[in-house]
């Protein structure tokens, strides 16, 4: 029973987390407008109350407020479950995330290990949507992302386990632990492996949330918009806050990996605003990213993932591992 | 203790019944997702049994990758769009009667063998065991498991290579 | 729950898995009833070990698992490799071994 | 014993083994011909060399062996060298001879493929390695493997023009008939190692000079060794594989044919010769048959037509003669004549084959007058027909009294009238060919045919690969014959005074007839034919022998054999028939419990796991 809290205030706890993160998750997709807007010289969303600062109500309010259409040869049941069974693990990723010392939901000892069991469930619900819209653009937006998922999720794990390794804990509060202090604490830098580890986490993490470049399950010239392209209304919105908690998510989760998590100047119970500030940063670059470079094809996507990135992660966790015996022996 | 026991029983009407609709359900794709949801409920009964790390590579390897490649091996042999993909069964009476009696026979065994009621403590953390287990005393069968999967990966892209 | 609770639900998953196994027609279906054989196998060895508080069960259990993604790989393999030369992937047509 | 000199015998053992060896593993070297045929001429020279210089330093036998199968008391078998007066001469021969074939090849295979080139010299190679190990074997197993060794490769070199059907026959009947009288030297050798708990030639002498051989059973032992000489040798009635085997290429018949491996049997007597004087009755065997075969083959020779045949059943029945001193108890003057007639047929056939290469045909009836366009090869062959006919002062008439002299010496009368006749016919045939060959006017062009007349003006003496081994050849019949008539060698019996005289008159006396018969035709050779009446019409089919060998195998093995397969198609097979019928029933029956369906193997596999453990429970 060490997964769950006996005690009702960790389910308030979870409840309150919940809430949070589904209110931050709105607000980073004005974060995302705004910042993708200035990166085109545009001014973004500006009419709803001051510098747009409602907009995702109003999407949110829109989106509710529209038809749920189900095709009519679609898998009904299926096509209803697929969003949940999409958003469930996206939101359950932040279970393990320890936002500040003792604040998280549960610290799992194997916190790392859940994170990437959970976030792999996320493709039954992505293939679900895309199997039961019964339209073809969607099932071979779906195979797509199994592909790449698959190819990803070595080296995502691979990238994640140097700071494992460096930290010698799967618990991420020790991991978040081991980097307080100074700034050169932090995981990200460690010389030549910290940086080329973190280097490899953004990539594959993009490249595990489907997103430019790595976004050919999308690809709204040939798919139109890949696996989701029959959903409307409420279930459009759950998968889009789905992939926006994930991306969200694993902006958390490098940040807690890398750069230090909660620890930065000032007092204690300003660390969950850093932690926020840190994620909010991996989030922006992962927005640059995507605003910046074109979408590249399939076979570049593969041939990237196993003739690079696995390669480059393999070598950087044999280089750690190597790293901290000889560092643990020379102590 | 109460929490226990509901935990086991709602996770094993999960499991048996997502079991069920794995073997009886008439849609193939179907199958494959209830088989999901009952990989999930073994990684439930994992974590009752204090082994978080297999629940963890149970999702990770099960939920996540083998219900990934299965439903791609659906999509490879099967027409994509457009069609129900039933299979049915064959033989279910004679194919029940067999499992069934089967069934009988082993929980009569079961029921014959007195077994501990109770949970031995472990010596420490069970991830920490398991690691520190495969690394010394079970290191050789490890070295093996790479070689196994190494082969199988080659003979299996081997065999699903495209078609000259 | 005592252990014999842990090991009935798993020889009653296994007799479903087994009545899979033998039943379907499709041999993906057929695969997937291996699958379930093998989870209650995994409870069983998990069990067994937690109840014995002594390693060795779930150390086998990592290895089943890694072992099965194996299985699983090159199986697939097979059933697209045999839709490839039979158009079919239906266990009934495939009886080449027929006496 | 000199173990100094024991390197000079391997060097003459294997250096042909090293060319072999050369040849049969680098393929481009062994097709390119005549680099070759070089490089085993060197081989050749270079055991030609050793083998001399052995023979000059050579005071005391030499010998030395290496253990090879081994077993609880010592080794089983061994190998080795062992040179003794006998085989460091024999040895000589071997590595002349095979020396002189090679060059003489070189020209008379000269329009033969490279590949093909390459194949006959790597034969040739391996055939002196098999000769010179035989020769030199110091017990029966190496000598036996080596035997089949040679047997080996004189089927390969009969063979050697293997498209040729006649050929390839020639080559098997020669394997074959050679083979059945090798099963008996087998025979001979596992029973005498019964006898005597040896192999070993040396130590089986002082055995026997040590009165520790049983004579009991020995007879046996003696007769299938004789068995296995016989087949090499061509003693009747195992010869009929020698004429046959003239379609190989004329080198090889006079090296192998000729020269070397038919006197291997002869040979093998010599050596075993002490073993041979206990068992008398074998001995007069020997040297009946022997005495037989020499006449039977000198009728034989004068009613061939083509060259080479009338030298085989010459070979044939000079082997005869050798076979018949041994069988008299003196295995030397056998041996003597091994040797002449070792350096005189080589010549005689290798100046047939450069008559055979100039004119295109082996029939002598369409040869004629060739003395005035080949005359270095009329005296080349005229010294080697003189020395077969023993004519004073050349090689074989010493040789030849002296095998008379000791079948006298033995007081068998019968032998020896038959030798004496056979000298005669000798003579005889043998002048037949030269007076038609080379004297006289051609047949063809009495007849007036242009083409076969063109054939034969292009017919000239042979180019200097070889002449050159001819004249060699020829001088060293010669040498051989002059020396021999000033050192007269010391003979082990005495021989009676008017025995020169009368072999001299009875060589004289069939020249005369042929002289008088070819070549002043005085004598009808018609009439002489028809004089003889039966006699010839019996030698121009070979006396019948293969037709008879033939008889033997309808009458016998076939009749056997057909028994026997009745037995085995009808009784055998029957019993097999049965139960294969009931096992196919059987397993059609139970083929029909495999669907093929992987299913039903589970579900079998089920059932079954539920009744076993349905049983542990003890339900069952």
């Amino acid at each position: 029973m060490m997964a769950l809290p006996e005690s009702a205030v960790a389910a308030i706890a979870g409840v309150i987390l919940l809430l949070s993160v589904i209110g931050v998750v709105t607000y980073v997709t004005l974060l995302e407008r705004k910042f993708a807007a200035r990166m085109q010289s545009r001014i973004g969303p500006y009419r709803v109350g001051w510098h747009g600062i409602l907009q995702p109500i109003a999407d949110a309010l829109k989106l509710m407020m529209k038809e749920d259409i189900v095709p009519r040869d679609a898998d009904r049941r299926v096509f209803n479950l697929a969003p949940i069974v999409f958003l469930i693990p996206c939101l359950l990723i932040f279970a393990t995330i320890p936002f500040a010392p003792g604040l998280g939901v549960a610290d799992l000892n194997i916190g790392i290990l859940f994170f990437l069991a959970v976030s792999s469930m996320e493709i039954v619900g992505l293939f679900m949507a895309g199997w039961s819209s019964n339209n073809k653009y969607a099932l071979i937006s779906a195979m797509r992302a199994v592909n790449q998922i698959i190819s990803y999720d070595l080296p995502f794990l691979f990238a994640a386990l140097i700071p494992v390794l460096l930290a010698g804990s799967l618990r991420l509060s020790d991991i978040a632990n081991a980097q307080s202090g100074s700034v050169f604490m932090w995981f990200i830098a460690y010389p030549v492996i910290g940086q080329l580890g973190f280097l490899a986490f953004v990539i594959a993490s993009v490249a595990a949330e489907n997103r430019v470049p790595f976004d050919i399950l999308e690809a709204e010239s040939e798919l139109v918009a890949g696996f989701r392209v029959e959903y409307s209304g409420m279930k459009f919105a759950l998968i889009q806050l789905g992939e926006y908690a994930h991306v969200l998510g694993t902006s958390f989760l490098g940040a807690l990996l890398f750069l230090g998590a909660w620890s930065g100047p000032g007092p204690e119970w300003l660390g969950p605003v850093w932690f926020l500030l840190k994620a909010l940063g991996v989030f922006l670059v992962i927005t640059w990213i995507r605003w910046s470079f074109v979408r590249i094809r399939v076979d570049q996507i593969l041939q990237i993932s196993w003739k690079l990135l696995m390669p480059l992660t393999m070598l950087l966790v044999i280089a750690t591992a190597i790293t901290v015996v000889w560092r643990s022996a020379g102590v | 203790m109460t929490l226990e026991v509901f935990g086991f029983w709602a996770l094993a009407v999960v499991l048996v019944g997502s079991a069920l609709a794995v073997v009886l359900t008439k849609n193939l794709f179907h199958s494959v997702l209830w088989l999901a949801l009952a990989l999930t409920g073994t990684a439930g009964i994992f974590l009752m049994l204090d082994a978080e790390f297999l629940a963890g590579v149970q999702i990770l390897l099960y939920a996540g990758g083998v219900v990934t490649v299965v439903v791609f091996a659906i999509v490879v042999t099967e027409r994509l769009v457009g069609t129900k993909l039933s299979h049915t069964s064959r033989r279910a009476w004679l194919g029940g009667g067999v499992a069934a009696m089967f069934l009988a026979v082993m929980l009569s065994q079961l029921a014959r063998v007195p077994l501990s009621p109770l949970k031995i403590p472990m010596e420490s953390d069970p991830t920490r065991l398991i690691g520190s287990a495969v690394l010394t005393r079970f290191l050789l069968p490890f070295e093996l498991l790479a070689v196994v999967l190494l082969v199988s990966l080659l003979a299996a892209s081997y065999f699903a290579r495209p078609e000259e | 729950m005592g252990l014999h609770a842990y090991l009935a639900l798993a020889a009653v998953v296994f007799a479903i898995g087994l009545f899979g196994v033998i039943t379907r027609r499709n041999m993906v279906g057929i695969l997937l009833g291996i699958e379930l054989m093998l989870n209650a196998v995994n409870i069983n060895l998990v069990a067994f070990s937690r109840f014995n508080g002594e390693v060795t069960g779930m150390v086998l259990t990592v290895f089943a698992i890694c072992i099965t993604v194996a299985e699983v790989a090159l199986g697939l393999a097979i059933v697209i490799l045999l839709f490839r030369t039979r158009r079919t992937a239906m266990a009934d047509h495939v009886d080449w071994l027929k006496g | 014993m000199d173990q100094a000199l024991v390197p000079f015998a391997l060097i003459t053992l294997l250096t042909p083994a090293a060319v072999f060896v050369v040849l049969a593993l680098v393929g481009p070297l062994r097709r390119s011909g005549r680099p070759a045929a070089l490089l085993s001429i060197a081989g050749a020279v270079t055991a030609f060399g050793s083998a001399v210089l052995l023979w000059s330093r050579l005071d005391a036998p030499v010998q030395r062996v290496w253990a090879w199968l081994p077993e609880a008391q010592g080794a089983l078998a061994s190998v080795g060298i062992l040179a003794d007066e006998q085989s460091s001469i024999m040895l000589q021969l071997v590595t002349l001879v095979s020396l002189l074939v090679q060059v003489y090849s070189l020209g008379y295979l000269s329009d033969e493929p490279a590949a093909a080139l390459g194949r006959y010299y790597a034969y040739q190679s391996l055939f002196a390695f098999s000769m010179l190990g035989l020769v030199l074997a110091p017990n029966l197993v190496q000598l036996f493997i080596c035997w089949e060794l040679v047997g080996l490769c004189s089927y390969l070199l009969i063979g050697f023009w293997y498209k040729k059907p006649s050929a390839a026959r020639a080559a098997m009947k020669a394997f074959w008939t050679t083979k059945a009288g090798d099963v008996g030297l087998l025979i001979g050798i596992v029973l005498l190692w019964r006898q005597t708990g040896t192999f070993d030639f040396g130590e089986m002498r002082a055995m026997v000079e040590g009165g520790m051989v049983g004579v009991q059973g020995l007879s046996v032992i003696t007769f299938c060794i004789y068995l296995g000489a016989a087949g090499k040798s061509a003693q009747f009635p195992l010869h009929i594989w020698l004429p046959d085997a003239m379609e190989g290429p004329t080198p090889v018949s006079a090296l192998i044919h000729a020269a070397t491996m038919v006197t291997a049997g002869v040979y093998l007597l010599t050596r075993m010769a002490f073993l041979f004087a206990l068992t008398p009755d074998i001995l007069h065997l020997v040297a009946w048959v022997g005495a037989g075969t020499a006449l039977m083959a000198a009728i034989l020779a004068c009613a061939q037509n083509d060259i080479k045949r009338v030298l085989a059943y010459s070979t044939v029945s000079q082997l005869g003669y050798m076979m018949a001193a041994i069988g008299a108890g003196f295995a030397s003057a056998g041996f003597l004549h091994l040797l002449t007639h070792g350096v005189f047929k080589a010549l005689l056939f290798l100046g047939a084959g450069a008559v055979i290469h100039a004119v295109g045909t082996n029939d002598i009836t369409r040869m004629g007058g060739l003395g005035r366009r080949m005359p270095q090869t009329m005296i080349i062959f005229l010294v080697g027909t003189l020395s077969l006919a023993g004519v004073p002062l050349f090689a074989g008439f010493l040789s030849k009294e002296e095998v008379l002299g000791a079948v006298w010496a033995s007081g068998l009368t019968g032998p020896f009238v038959m030798l004496l006749l056979g000298a005669f016919l000798t003579a005889f045939y043998m002048f037949r060919v030269v007076f038609l060959t080379f004297f006289g006017t051609s047949v063809e062009n009495a007849a007036g045919s242009a083409h076969e007349h063109g054939e034969h003006r292009g017919a000239h003496d042979p180019p200097i690969a070889m002449s050159g081994p001819l004249w060699i050849l020829a001088l060293a019949a010669m040498a051989i014959g002059i020396y021999f008539t000033i050192h007269h060698p010391e003979v082990e019996f005495v021989a009676p005074g008017w025995l020169a005289f009368t072999a001299t008159g009875v060589a004289t006396a069939g020249i005369v007839l042929a002289w008088a018969t070819y070549q002043r035709e005085l004598i009808n050779a018609e009439s002489l034919a028809r004089a003889t009446g039966p006699l010839r019409r019996a030698a121009a089919h070979g006396f019948w022998i293969d037709e008879a060998f033939l008889g033997i195998y309808r009458g016998v093995l076939m009749v056997l054999a057909t028994t026997v397969g009745w037995i085995d198609r009808y009784l055998v097979d029957g019993v097999l028939n049965v139960v294969s019928a009931w096992t196919v029933a059987g397993g059609d029956g139970l083929r029909k419990i495999q669907t093929g369906h992987v299913q039903d193997y589970v579900l079998a596999v089920a059932v079954g796991v539920t009744v076993v453990l349905l049983w542990l429970q003890g339900a069952l």
